[in-house]
């Protein structure tokens, strides 16, 4: 293992300290915490956004920390949620008495954690939603099972849910947009490399130098399928036909589109891989009203990446379009 | 045959020790099917349990099993921070002003199984810690000793149980058949914390 | 090697048609070229910034094509300066009579290639004027040399020459910024992991488990010094140590610093880092006007990271400021 | 002994094999002391002349130096770019309405050089190409005779004399010291250009 690290134990709140020291006119610590929230937070009359999860997805969540986008960003260990008193300090660091949206990633620990989280800042007579993002099509979707995870369609979650926040929602508005973006946004990724935990120092999963796994998660676990590498556009046309197909696009339909690298692809690549999908999506009478290609939701230095796709109606698009200052997704 | 605070205290311990030794094991099973942070995760939190402990005093074992429940819950994070913090809570919830006999260690360990199964919205057979703790209730429950070498059997054997299972809940669930063949971290920690008990008890 | 393309005989014409189908409303390639110009070029009564260099440094050159940052962008084959003609195409394209500037990094073939670029724009009676970035302190500077790489610092000359152009600035206006940033910017790299050649699939360099090369440029080419990785905050350290010298700066002083990825290391990483950076800073009581953590001029999935110290004075502070509308640098 | 338009073509196919072939040779002398590009740039580049000069009929030699020289000027890129392209430039106008023969191509040879260290800013002794064609000149304006076998000797003795310089110019520069004891790609990439020469001229 070969990091630019100083101790692994200090990683958190090294990370934390150095996101922080970087923007210190947009953001801050909450003190003793692992939140991040907005330098002016409580926002005044204000509906807050809050989310967070494992470390090693950078930018997420801080980077998504802005006027537009996120109050608070709650950061657990590497790959491992949050505790419920974290979550509940960013709760209170936020809320300012309009109430509090929690996006949750669809992962056991996130979910379990975050629903304590809001069972304690209840009891503290604070207004608290849950959304619960699970847009990886890759796993089955059942109720008699886990569901399916929640990936790089959060970014959206974020960035519309934060935009009705910022234009004044209520509550139950900016959890209306954040539970129409979960159902009209759809993901599925692949790794061509698996990531390096800290920790450990070990590999999530092994590959061979010519394979790749497809319907990879964003924590370092293996994925659904271990196959052939061939091309970019043979993996750009698996995933676009995987995540399609449940938004039920007609033709003359506007979708946004994010290609977001894992960590280690070269941008060259998500750019080549873009190439490909934007020409199904032509082909098919797609209309594409953005385009998103970078380093969203990563997955520490695994590489590959994932195909996101958010059918937009006219108060998404809006919402889409607004302004956003945090500095890992600025509009 | 009773548990005091005292041995509260050291199972506490011993448990730690354990998950301090294993944690390579634990991270390495939770690599094959889920993500590998398990042992980290364990070993973060029951150091912090065994240095909580270590510098307090406690009447009864209700609140040993509450220090260790609130500790965990904040220390852990991912799935097994709030499904061990709650096990504990219900096991401190349960003993509260009560001798801790065989009887009220299997309405304990009951009780645990109930808040698991809660917050885990899972059951039996789903290839996590549950498979661990209800078998062990089930035997609990039929006699009225308190015989740490039966519950570390029970506990071994339900443990190994879950090598064959498909996993439907939790990271693991992601792989489907192919979870099968591994057996469970969180369960394997569970043995741990049996075996831990076993051995204070047999300590006496 | 395992790459997300498809031949890499096309990588680069596919990542062009990539890159402008993601942001069609933006730019667009000059046909038969490689060069990515704003929509709008010729933009009226606006001196055009142009720049580029060979291919693999994704975010640059293209990411930077936008509204208050470059006007066109020219791409070579992987770590290749572009040839002249299409140096002259990019320069064609965007000039509207008001002339342009040329934004060179400091190697041999990039000077070459755009000397010879200006010679032929000038000879079809374009106004053209060149300035080269040679921002890296790791090389160094000598007159009977080739002199010092321009590296991550020709970010800071993108965005405020391009800034001063959208300003109505005159060439000579543009180019006296374009200078002025030059005088003041200081870079330094390392690499902990080389990148691979997507032509030759081998990598620039070997490293052991437990060593970085110091002093690396862009180009996957060994550094000045290889050396066992102690830690982040090592590493910072001699990085500012070595970067700040020459700018002669004076407590109360104001700079901007870009902490930039080389590609595979996780921001996680970066923010660690650049916690370390931020202290120094401090410490030394230089005031960060602005701080910029990602992946902005990369060596394909080489891992490492460069550190950029710009000293602003009050004009450079407000052309930072200034909105951009480039995809990789939005302000 | 002279060169005519049919052998000037002959010898830019030959190179081109030649550098087809070492490549990955080439690639590999200039990732120990460059971006390790050398070859690859090199075989797209005179490829491409191949496949334009098969393509079209050449009155004299300076018109297939001329096309020569603009193939690569816009298909190399990098440094050796508008370095090859400049040499050939300079030899297509030299040769321009003449007969090639020994001192026509001595004369060539010195306007090759020129360009190089006027577009590379650089001398002999910096570890470049110059240290192959300067070399060459030297020995040419010395003697009256077209002599394949002593242009090709004389070349490859310059070609190794690269290997113990200390580079000053180019990419190979950034490493200093650490430049000694590897041959400049850009030499050997010469070197194959002559040796075609002097088998073309072998070959009659
Ligand atoms: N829904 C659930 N119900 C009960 N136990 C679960 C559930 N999900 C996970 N577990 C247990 O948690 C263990 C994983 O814990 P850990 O690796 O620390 O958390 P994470 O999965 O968040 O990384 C599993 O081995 C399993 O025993
Ligand atoms: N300033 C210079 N003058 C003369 N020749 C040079 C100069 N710089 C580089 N060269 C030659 O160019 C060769 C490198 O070419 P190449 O690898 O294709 O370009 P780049 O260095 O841009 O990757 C060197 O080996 C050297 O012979
Ligand atoms: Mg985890
Ligand atoms: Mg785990
Ligand atoms: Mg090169
Ligand atoms: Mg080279």
């Amino acid at each position: 293992m070969k990091k630019l690290i100083n101790d692994s134990n200090d990683i958190i709140s090294e990370m934390l300290e150095g996101i922080v020291s970087a923007y210190p006119d947009s953001m801050r610590q909450v003190e003793g915490t692992t939140c991040i929230v907005r330098k002016d937070a409580p926002v005044k009359n204000k509906v807050a956004v809050v989310s967070g999860g494992g470390s090693g997805h950078e930018p997420a969540h801080a980077g998504f920390v802005g006027k537009g986008m996120l109050d608070a960003a709650v950061a657990g260990e590497v790959f491992t949620s949050p505790t419920p008193d974290q979550v509940l300090e960013g709760i209170k660091a936020t809320d300012d008495g309009s109430g509090v949206l929690l996006v949750i990633k669809n992962y056991t620990g996130d979910v379990m954690n975050y629903e304590m989280a809001a069972e304690l800042a209840e009891s503290e007579g604070i207004n608290v939603e849950q959304v619960v993002v699970n847009d990886d099509v890759a796993v089955e979707d059942s109720s008699f099972t886990t569901g399916r995870r929640g990936v790089a369609g959060t970014v959206f979650v974020h960035k519309l849910a934060g935009a009705k926040a910022e234009a004044g929602g209520s509550l139950a508005e900016v959890k209306g947009v954040a539970d129409n973006v979960i159902a009209n946004v759809r993901s599925m990724g692949v790794a061509l490399s698996p990531c390096i935990m800290p920790t450990t120092g070990e590999p999530g999963f092994e590959l061979a130098e010519d394979e790749v796994e497809m319907g990879v998660g964003i924590h370092g676990e293996p994925g659904i399928e271990t196959k052939k590498l061939t091309s970019a556009d043979d993996i750009a046309e698996e995933l676009t036909e995987n995540v399609l197909p449940e938004l039920e696009l007609n033709a003359s339909d506007e979708v946004a589109v994010m290609v977001n690298g894992m960590g280690a692809t070269p941008e060259m690549e998500l750019y080549v891989f873009n190439r490909k999908v934007q020409t199904i999506l032509a082909d098919k009478g797609i209309k594409v009203h953005e385009t998103i290609v970078g380093e969203y939701m990563t997955s520490l230095e695994m590489a590959g990446c994932s195909l996101t796709v958010l059918k937009l109606d006219d108060e998404l698009k809006e919402l889409l379009d607004a302004p956003s200052k945090a500095p890992a997704f600025r509009k | 045959m009773k548990l005091n605070a005292t041995q509260a205290v050291n199972w506490m311990i011993k448990t730690n020790e354990k998950i301090q030794k294993q944690s390579d094991y634990l991270s390495q099973l939770d690599r094959d099917i889920g993500d590998g942070d398990h042992g980290i995760n364990m070993a973060r939190g029951f150091q912090a349990v065994e240095d909580t402990l270590s510098n307090e005093e406690f009447a009864e074992v209700s609140d040993v099993l509450k220090k260790t429940a609130t500790t965990i819950m904040s220390k852990v994070g991912g799935a097994a921070g709030p499904l061990y913090g709650t096990a504990f809570q219900k096991m401190a919830m349960t003993s509260k002003g009560t001798e801790v006999d065989s009887e009220t260690f299997s309405n304990m360990v009951e009780a645990a199984v109930e808040g698991l199964k809660q917050r885990g919205k899972s059951e039996e057979g789903e290839k996590t810690m549950i498979d661990v703790w209800s078998p062990l209730h089930d035997a609990l429950k039929e006699t009225s000793e308190f015989d740490g070498e039966k519950i570390r059997e029970i506990a071994h054997s339900s443990m190994e149980s879950t090598k064959d299972m498909v996993a439907t809940k939790g990271r693991a669930a992601y792989l489907k058949e192919r979870s099968k063949g591994h057996l469970d971290p969180g369960s394997v920690s569970s043995y741990y914390v049996f075996e831990a008990l076993s051995e204070t008890l047999e300590k006496g």
